[in-house]
């Protein structure tokens, strides 16, 4: 069960990125994206990863990809707003997403429902993972502090609105 | 974390705290010479820890503040003094905000000093994210000037993808190897040795010498560079040249000293290749240039090529003869970039190679910089440049690396051609403009500090040799 | 039962990354380019996870923290960059951006 | 007096740095004085060096003078220090005196130039990076005064042109120069890698010690330098430069382009001819190299019609017989040579310079004629010159340098007697043919241009002592067969490995110096015949009808305009094609047009476009994954 659930999960990640990569609608293509995220999720899930599969679903789907949807949005890629708005509730939209997420839930189920183990032998829960991010690892968890304060610096100041418009 | 790990660290201390602290000064009230003597104490404090600490401290297995790591912090500290004292005199005419440019410099050196002491794995890979994505900001800074933005997004695009070509490249190697920590990297690599058990190590080896490549602009993954030296503003171009460089050399070498070469000869002969084709298309580019910026660019490529000649014999030797040729490019770069930066301003950016007409005549002293520089970079006796290349030279043909030291010759041949036309140009009597603005007292400063390093080195190398001497690894 | 996970995820991991590749080199849309970024960042997280599994060590999902940290930065510095592009551009083709060139 | 040696090559450097950062406020006059003066002061000091040097030899032949440590590398140190023996004395002494006689020449000739003071700072540096160069007494600092002197005549050779074809003449010359230092720095790579050391003395030791001789390494070590000398003198195949060269005004010219620059190939093999003992079939070679130059640019020269490519061609060949006097062992013939011919050609150019110049820069020959008697003191002078160069015998210095290097071809164990024939009677035929046919035509005739600058005392002065050296110089070592004397042998001969043959020759030594003396004679004859043309000095003996009847029998009744224009003039066309640059020229242009086009190929790829540049890093990524795994 859990093998099969592996393979759906790997197939499912693979044929979501293809899509996310190659849709012609930004929108469409994060949809894609996150579909293959919680796919990646359910993989490090069996992979003994638990805690890294929450983080995966938390950051990435709910903090980058939003903030990747929010700017798209933000820009109107799709030009016509209006028709745009309309188009985001045709089903060609939500219904190749849709179907890959109701795989992944279907798998998702089925590997809850059997009460399946995660991974094999090793399992690296949460408290092995912050034991090791704030003993050995400390050093490198203050240099991330200092990248993430470079992106914030660096977003803060190129995103900015100039004070006079470029000339 | 024991009080001796936390000595160890305060040079890195120093300059994260610079950071803090001005970032705090921008919250409270923006104040840009506030800023720039908070960056330039940052860098003092942590120059001056360096000093007094000695021997080798591992701190958590992720860093090691040995010899080898304060002899480079010490260049990259000096360096990014230089870029900070000239960006100060740049940035004089900037109406927007001035403040956070000083803030990415110490995250970029911050980055910078944890690349030359990293040890394992995630120190490596964050000490290089935070110089990266520090670049990136940096080199956009000028917001008022479309090709800074430009610069931006061409660094970063290929920035972005270099860095997921060094993570799955780590990834492989850490399957492969069951550890992070460079050293028990390399003798897992050396057992791997033959292939095709090894083929997952070694695959991952090449994915990160790939992104090495990249950050270091060897050919061919050297494409980007000539774009982002020209747009983006002359002072962070010499930090790109020279801080982002000599960290991740420096880096590259500690990696390489712990892999036994003679275990994967192929590795080496790919690492050849790359050193050949730096050399020989760094210099083929730059000829054809017009742009100053850009023909230094090239033939930054091709300098980085020639450090290829120590990082394959390695050792002791091979250690001692690429610090002294960072040191000698690193000096050389900042005069050059100085002089760009001194005759620019931020609305307008003199690189074009017409600007430098008759520039002996107009400012002197900017011109004996811009020559010296021009001239160590050509590797002309009595400048620091020539020194270093004799020693590459030496150390080269000492491990019988024939066809580099060939291919360095050749190129360095090459590469005269095009250093001295620019030296001949400033003697043309073409009157191009009338003087022009003062030199800034901060840029003149830095300029002074570089031609006497750059003359000094090549005139006396003898302490600094003796110094990295014991750079042993 | 897990080593042999380890191993398709390894693959999985590769196949991802060859798609963010092509994404990145096929793509001329910024935003593309981004999330193709995005998905070889994913793609070396997984790799590292896979391999911390089969080792049965934390350190793969330490490291996928740290990644998740770069790519946190680099997202919004990324999106940052998009925005002023496409502000400058009225577009988000990167190849309108060809002021610097040889 | 050995105390003061440091400062013959630091006198040049302080007036360079005198000059570079005050000459354009100083009026003319000064940086005149300080840029005369201080070569000058280097000669005087030279001269005061040698004469102790005569009087009191110093321990071991030679004075060394360690100023302070330079480089200090684990395996490898040396010290910033000089060494002068005879070889180098012999060279100083040339290059200070003869440097001196040329700026004091320069001081009147560049007068009315913008950048006087620049010039004059250029030149000193060159004065300087040349004594460096000789005086050396390691590799590191040889080669500081090597790429010093290839820098500053790169710099003067574009004093005076910026168009554009000069451009691609300089961009030719630039390139054929360094094939030749390429060749070279990987030579002394090797030799500071096999000895692990920088000094030349002890490097020679070592190898003496450590090479057996014919041994490859020897071979390839000495073949790499060879590369170098024959590059930086002008010699086959790299002999295209010098012509382009003259581009440069007439004293840089004289200075580098004849007297002491393009003569550091020959210093180089001299210096190092230990080494060359151990490789006897590239010693060989160097002999062969200098036979062909001396007898391809001697036709070449003929086939001119510029005054100063004539003298480069001159120059080619000359140095060619030096070339040919170290390849056959007799090191110290090569030297005096060198001497020489640096007075003589100094002397060729600088008069030279003067003709040009009063013939409102018309370097065409067959439109000057007729200065014999506007320009007397030039015309003499060039007279003794053009002598000396065509060796007349007895009377001129070249003739006893060349008599005794042809002496030593005919001693080479195998072949020597075709190395004499070709390089005695053929080099000796053209030499005095061409150089006496610039005499001629320039001189005599008509004149066909007014001279419009007459030289003042400060361009005569050097004319004449130039040409008293031309004349004496050669009387310090004369065969024995005529007299003994042989200061200079005596003097420079301990620097090098002994000489082979015999030293007396007998009635051998006498026919060869009575046929090669007939030849230069003949020449002069020959020159005379063809190219004086006209009214001049010999027009009393041209009025007698025997003259006139074997002139016109010569042209006309003979056919000669006919013999001549196809066995002579078709023969200089090949040779002056070839030496032009039809082989090397051509493949100096295909390097250049090659590299262009790699260049705009490599420059296509920066198209500006993102995705190519990633395209790069992906194709990078896959042929180097590709290479670890399948290879």
């Amino acid at each position: 069960m859990v093998t099969v659930l592996f393979f759906v999960a790997g197939a499912l990640a693979i044929v979501s990125t293809a899509l996310a990569v190659t849709r012609p609608n930004a929108v469409h293509a994060l949809l894609y994206l996150i579909v293959a995220i919680l796919s990646l999720s359910v993989l490090f899930y069996l992979l003994g990863a638990p805690f890294a599969a929450a983080l995966e679903v938390i950051v990435y789907a709910g903090a980058i990809v939003v903030l990747l949807l929010f700017v798209v949005m933000m820009l109107n890629l799709s030009h016509q707003s209006v028709a745009e708005e309309r188009t985001l509730l045709k089903p060609s939209i939500w219904i190749g997403p849709g179907i890959l997420a109701a795989v992944l839930l279907g798998a998702l189920i089925a590997l809850l429902s059997n009460g399946a183990p995660a991974g094999g032998d090793s399992i690296e829960g949460p408290a092995a993972v912050g034991t090791a991010l704030f003993r050995p690892y400390l050093v490198g968890v203050e240099i991330a502090s200092f990248l993430l304060i470079s992106g914030v610096v660096g977003a803060y100041h190129l995103g900015r609105r100039l004070k006079e418009p470029r000339p | 974390m024991s009080s001796t790990e936390l000595n160890a660290l305060l040079p890195l201390t120093a300059v994260g705290a610079a950071c803090l602290v001005a970032l705090a000064g921008v919250a409270v009230r923006r104040n840009v010479v506030f800023t720039f003597v908070v960056t330039i104490l940052g860098f003092a404090v942590s120059g001056a820890a360096l000093f007094a600490s000695s021997g080798a401290q591992s701190v958590g297995g992720l860093l090691v503040i040995d010899p080898y790591a304060r002899f480079f912090s010490a260049v990259l500290l000096a360096s990014n003094a230089g870029v900070a004292l000239l960006a100060f005199s740049y940035f004089r005419s900037y109406r927007e905000n001035r403040e956070e440019l000083f803030i990415l410099l110490l995250l970029e050196t911050l980055g910078g000093l944890v690349l030359v002491s990293a040890v394992h794995f995630a120190s490596f890979f964050l000490g290089l994210e935070l110089l990266s994505v520090s670049l990136y900001s940096l080199l956009a800074y000028v917001r008022t000037r479309k090709a800074s933005f430009e610069a931006g997004v061409k660094y970063f695009v290929p920035a972005a993808v270099a860095s997921a070509f060094l993570l799955f490249g780590m990834a492989l190697l850490y399957d492969a190897a069951g550890t992070m920590d460079l050293a028990g990297v390399g003798r897992s690599l050396a057992r791997a040795g033959s292939l095709p058990e090894g083929a997952v190590a070694i695959t991952g080896l090449v994915m990160v010498i790939v992104a090495i490549g990249f950050k270091l602009a060897l050919a061919p993954f050297h494409m980007w560079a000539a774009d982002v030296y020209q747009g983006a503003s002359a002072p962070i171009t010499a930090s790109l040249a020279s801080v982002s460089k000599v960290a991740v050399f420096a880096l590259f070498f500690r990696f390489f000293s712990g892999i036994d070469l003679r275990a994967s000869a192929l590795v080496g002969w790919i690492l050849t290749v790359v050193a050949i084709l730096s050399m020989l298309v760094g210099s083929w580019l730059a000829l054809r240039q017009r742009n100053v910026k850009r023909m230094l660019a090239y033939s930054s490529t091709a300098h980085l090529g020639y450090l290829m000649l120590p990082l394959l014999s390695g050792g002791r030797a091979g250690a001692a003869a690429a610090a002294f040729y960072l040191v000698a490019y690193s000096a050389a770069t900042i005069a050059l970039f100085g002089v760009i930066t001194a005759l620019s301003s931020v609305d307008r950016e003199r690189d074009d190679g017409a600007e430098l007409i008759g520039l002996a005549w107009r400012k002197p002293f900017l011109s004996a910089v811009f020559i010296a520089g021009l001239l160590s970079m050509a590797g002309i006796p009595l400048t620091a440049g020539f020194m270093g290349k004799f020693y590459l030279l030496t150390v080269g043909v000492g491990s019988s690396l024939w066809a580099l030291a060939a291919a360095l010759v050749l190129s360095s041949g090459i590469s005269l051609f095009y250093y001295l036309k620019l030296v001949a140009v400033q003697f043309s009597r073409q009157e191009a403009e009338p003087h022009g603005p003062r030199t800034p007292l901060a840029a003149g400063f830095a300029l002074a500090v570089a031609i006497v390093l750059v003359v000094g080195l090549g005139i006396y190398p003898g302490p600094l040799a003796n110094a990295i001497a014991s750079l042993a690894l | 039962m897990s080593p042999q996970f380890s191993d398709y995820a390894l693959v999985v991991a590769a196949v991802l990354f060859a798609l963010g590749l092509f994404g990145v080199l096929a793509r001329r849309n910024v935003v593309y380019v981004l999330i193709s970024v995005e998905v070889m960042l994913n793609a070396a997280g997984l790799a590292f996870i896979s391999a911390g599994s089969k080792l049965g060590q934390p350190d793969g999902q330490v490291m996928f923290i740290f990644i998740l940290t770069l790519a946190a930065a680099e997202a919004s510095v990324g999106l940052a960059l998009v925005i002023q592009f496409y502000r400058a551009y009225k577009t988000l083709d990167t190849d309108s951006a060809r002021e610097l060139k040889d | 007096m050995y105390a003061i040696v440091w400062l013959i090559p630091a006198l040049p450097l302080a007036g360079f740095l005198l000059l570079v950062f005050l000459g354009r406020r100083m009026p003319r006059a000064v940086a005149a004085v300080v840029g005369v003066g201080s070569v000058g002061l280097a000669a005087l000091a030279t001269v005061l060096v040698g004469a102790s040097f005569l009087s009191a030899p110093p321990a071991g032949g030679a004075i060394e003078e360690r100023l302070f440590g330079w480089v200090s590398l684990p395996s490898l140190s040396f010290a910033f220090g000089f060494r002068v023996d005879a070889l180098t004395l012999t060279m100083m002494a040339v290059i200070t005196i003869v440097g001196f006689l040329i700026h004091l020449y320069s001081s009147e000739f560049m007068s009315r130039d913008g950048e006087f003071w620049l010039f004059f700072a250029y030149m000193n540096l060159f004065v300087s990076s040349m004594l460096v160069l000789v005086m050396a007494d390691n590799l590191a600092l040889l080669y500081l005064g090597w790429e010093g002197v290839g820098l500053c005549s790169y710099f003067l050779i574009g004093f005076w042109y910026r168009e554009p074809e000069y451009c691609v003449a300089a961009r030719k010359a630039f390139i054929v120069t360094r094939i030749g230092d390429v060749s070279m720095l990987l030579g002394l790579a090797l030799l500071v890698s096999s000895f692990a050391t920088l000094d030349i003395q002890e490097l020679l030791r070592r190898a003496a010690a450590g090479w057996a001789p014919g041994s490859a390494l020897p071979v390839v070590a000495t073949l790499l330098l060879l590369g170098g000398a024959v590059g930086k003198s002008a010699q086959l195949p790299l002999q295209v430069w010098l012509p382009d060269a003259m581009a440069g005004p007439t004293p840089v010219s004289a200075l580098i382009h004849a007297a002491t620059m393009v003569t550091a190939g020959v210093y180089l093999i001299a210096r190092l001819s230990a080494l060359y003992a151990l490789a006897p079939a590239v010693q060989s070679l160097v002999a062969i190299v200098g036979l062909a130059t001396l007898l391809l640019a001697g036709l070449a020269a003929i086939a001119q019609v510029d005054l100063k490519r004539i003298l480069a061609y001159s120059t080619i060949s000359q140095i060619g017989y030096m070339f040919l006097g170290l390849g056959v062992g007799f090191y110290s013939a090569a030297m005096f040579h060198f001497m020489v011919h640096a007075f003589f050609k100094a002397l060729l150019f600088l008069a030279a310079g003067v003709v040009i110049m009063a013939q409102g820069e018309e370097h065409n020959i067959f439109r000057m004629g007729g200065l014999r008697t506007a320009l007397p003191a030039v015309f003499w002078t060039f007279l003794i010159g053009a002598s000396s160069l065509a060796a007349l015998p007895l009377v001129t210095a070249g003739f006893y340098s060349k008599e005794w290097i042809l002496w030593g071809a005919w001693q080479a164990g195998r072949g020597g007697p075709l190395l004499w024939l070709l390089g005695g009677c053929l080099g000796v035929l053209l030499t005095s043919l061409y150089s006496f046919r610039a005499v001629f035509v320039t001189f005599f005739g008509d004149q066909k241009i007014r001279e419009s600058h007459l030289p003042g005392a400060r361009m005569k002065i050097p004319l004449v002592i130039l040409a008293a050296l031309s004349i004496l110089g050669g009387f310090i070592q004369i065969p024995s067969d005529i007299a003994p004397v042989s200061l200079f042998e005596s003097f420079i001969g301990g620097v090098f490995p002994k000489a082979p043959g015999a030293a007396e020759g007998g009635s051998t030594q006498i026919l060869l110096q009575v046929v090669a003396s007939a030849l230069s004679l003949i020449g002069v004859l020959a020159a005379y015949v063809l190219y004086r043309r006209g009214v001049g000095a010999h027009e009393r003996l041209a009025d007698s009808d025997a003259y006139r009847g074997v002139r016109r029998f010569l042209f006309s009744g003979l056919g000669f305009d006919w013999v001549y224009k196809w066995a002579f003039v078709k023969t200089f066309d090949c040779a002056a094609k070839l030496l032009k640059g039809e082989v090397v020229g051509r493949a100096a242009d295909a390097i250049g047009s090659a590299n262009a086009a790699i260049g705009r190929a490599l420059g296509a790829l920066q198209s500006g476009r993102i995705r190519w540049y990633l395209v790069g890093i992906a194709l990078g990524a896959v042929a180097a994954v590709g290479a670890a795994v399948w290879l």
